[in-house]
């Protein structure tokens, strides 16, 4: 059985998840973002409205575009940043 | 171009600097939590951090930087947890040869923390 | 706009600085003398100010600035005589609310003194 | 008989002219920039080279289109600054 995917949910993701991390069951083939979304929104409806403004990083990187999840990938919610 | 990032809960002494010979320009910025949010008195604001990607980030944001502009040394400190009113949440220190470059890295990196940098202001605490 | 000039023989000692509830932004700036000039090696440089004049339209220049980049408060100090390599021949602090203004008026403050300010660097000294 | 007029030679003016200060005996009714400029070359030739290049001020002001110097008036050689 393939490892989960470790998701982390900080600041509005976390409020609105109502916790800092979680993990996902993840296909040995790997996920695209959209269907890593699909599994998101599935498990933690409260995403939703947040959704259109939360950014997704894998292993401490910025998800781009076109990247798959595999299994054990660290994947983190990323809302809004105000740093500074 | 040195790059030393810290990412700490504590409060943030500005490490001492030997600026070296050809060091012309020493530019340090710290942004500091105010004391009200709208028209609300606050008495500190709380950040979260997620650490290791905050830390790859800033040197992935400040390597480029250096390539664009470039300095001789930059120094970022960020406070996280929870940062009383008056007291600095960032320090940001740039050497460079002119101030021309370090204006401009100083500058440039402020707005792509505030882009890209996965730390954020998640409370603050009425007065 | 506080606006504090101070123009000095002696080393430069930023002045303790304690910002206000609303100050969100401190920008610090020195000025160093580095040391060569074109490819030969110096130990100092020597500053000349006309004093009356230079206080006079340091404090013009800023007082114009604060109004086109609102700021709380803005200290200069520029130190004359012989100013060995390593050391600062000018300080400039400004505090604002936030870090845009600061930076505008930094940046244009820098380059109107270096225009219109009667100081010189009148002579260097050889290693 | 009008008091002089105070003239300070800085930086290059200063070596130019090799002294820091001197007096110029001036007319009652004032002088325009340009009658000051000839009594100062006149006075000092040394002065000839830098005149393109070196501002004059009166009483600590940058001396302004039209302006005349009086008796008593302090005139400072501002050669190109260079601080900071």
């Amino acid at each position: 059985m393939p490892a989960p995917i470790r998701v982390l949910f900080f600041a509005s993701a976390r409020d609105a998840v109502g916790c800092a991390e979680r993990t996902l069951p993840c296909a040995e083939e790997g996920w695209t973002e959209a269907i890593l979304w699909e599994h998101l929104l599935g498990a933690f409806p409260a995403l939703v409205p947040l959704r259109a403004s939360v950014r997704l990083a894998k292993n401490h990187e910025y998800l781009m575009a076109g990247s798959r999840i595999f299994p054990g990938d660290e994947v983190a919610l990323i809302p809004p940043v105000s740093g500074g | 171009m040195d790059i030393a990032i810290a990412l700490t809960p504590d409060p943030i002494q500005p490490p001492i600097h030997s600026p070296g010979r050809e060091t012309g320009a020493v530019l340090e910025f710290q942004g500091l939590v105010r004391g009200s949010e709208g028209e609300v008195a606050i008495s500190a604001l709380q950040y979260e951090v997620y650490e290791p990607m905050a830390g790859k980030v800033l040197r992935e944001i400040l390597e480029k930087l250096g390539a664009a502009h470039p300095c001789q040394a930059v120094t970022v400190i960020h406070r996280y947890g929870l940062v009383p009113v008056g007291e600095p949440a960032i320090f940001v220190r740039v050497e460079s040869a002119h101030r021309g470059e370090g204006l401009a890295l100083l500058e440039e990196f402020m707005k792509q923390l505030k882009t890209a940098v996965p730390i954020w202001k998640v409370a603050s605490v009425k007065c």
